[in-house]
């Protein structure tokens, strides 16, 4: 079972889970990320844009990558589009497995690959204005973790 | 009826817009018709092009049908975390 | 942050979770696991006894541990103990950090050391009665994986 | 007063209660009062003991005073998942 979104409002990380979670009752164990919008560094907002055509597409090509590569009873992944203050939530991604090994591998990958590879584009806003957010170094890092 | 350029991340901001009609035709001759500092933005290495929805493999020989929707995506943006 | 607590009875995930995202606002990320009885392979009910002189200390070690060895800005534990039906929330584990490796790694080791280590004996009942579980070969394997 | 004995896990199948009075003094003798199945099974290599809560090294040499409760531990049970 595969649920991929794009939230284009805010979305509730913990009802998403329950819903998610109870459907997929085989399942022994859940793991789950969620990142928000870190509520420090003087960012007062953060506006993440998406290509309509291709965002969702590419989010569900990394989902069944992850479906063939791990054995999942389900994968979820809601990502918000828009503009979100500090403490909000962005993206919930979670990987309902039998073992938790996979559950948990799943959900990293996932991560990894949505973190620099998604059409997404962000911007965020401080005291200065808006500023557009570069790739970083890291995030090239993080995939080549997956061979 | 006219094609349409499309403009993600900083390119919005480059051009003024998110969206503009352009007469189909070959895209260099499109790019032409665009203010020279933001044709030159959209021709560096790292601007993909998407043409209705699917991501080309280089730039050349593009020509315009009307209806077509050309999308310029720069690198996408890191992770926070 | 820590918190970690034996539940007697049923607890609701979506609930701690969503109580303990709100108390580490700094975090950029939450990863968490849930684990449930499940629900297939003929078994009826799940039954956890522990030691309470030895159980909780137990696992306040474990989270100790995993705050010295990861940036992290808060981690919850809850376990069940008790009788349990299938579906029935076992454990859940949150780790909530400025980078989402942190926490990914944080979880994944208190997952692996609380399932092999922590003092609980548990037993099944099916169709043919009440039946002790014993440790597993892949439990030390996976605790070796930390070093 | 008494000490305790405290039976973890098939233990305290076996031991017909998950708890037990005892008369105090040297872990031999406490252990030559049981029934000799229990007593064997609580010598086994993989069965721990803990004193008042604290796991013992070994079990060597143990003396039960009044109010002591000497609890054994049976390897724990693996995860699902």
């Amino acid at each position: 079972m595969i649920d991929v979104r794009l939230a284009e409002a805010p979305f509730d990380p913990a009802d998403e889970l329950t819903r998610f979670t109870a459907r997929v009752p085989e399942a022994g164990g859940v793991v789950s990320f969620l990142g928000k919008v870190r509520a420090d560094s003087g960012v007062e907002a953060l506006d993440i844009r998406h290509y309509a055509p291709m965002t969702l597409p590419g989010f569900r090509a990394l989902a069944q990558t992850a479906l063939r590569r791990w054995q999942l009873d389900g994968l979820l992944i809601v990502h918000r589009v828009g503009e979100m203050a500090p403490g909000a939530p962005i993206v919930l991604v979670a990987g309902a497995a039998r073992h938790r090994r996979d559950a948990f591998a799943a959900t990293d990958f996932v991560m990894d690959h949505l973190k620099g590879e998604s059409w997404l584009w962000k911007r965020e806003r401080t005291a200065a204005g808006w500023r557009w957010i570069e790739p970083r170094a890291q995030d090239h890092v993080d995939r080549a973790r997956w061979g | 009826m006219s094609a349409r350029l499309v403009f993600l991340g900083r390119l919005e901001d480059l051009a003024g817009t998110a969206e503009m009609a352009v007469e189909p035709g070959p895209l260099d001759q499109v790019l032409a018709g665009l203010p020279r500092e933001l044709a030159v933005a959209l021709l560096v290495d790292r601007v993909r092009f998407a043409l209705n929805g699917r991501l080309l493999a280089e730039s050349g020989g593009i020509t315009l049908a009307s209806g077509d929707e050309l999308a310029f995506l720069p690198p996408v943006s890191g992770g926070q975390g």
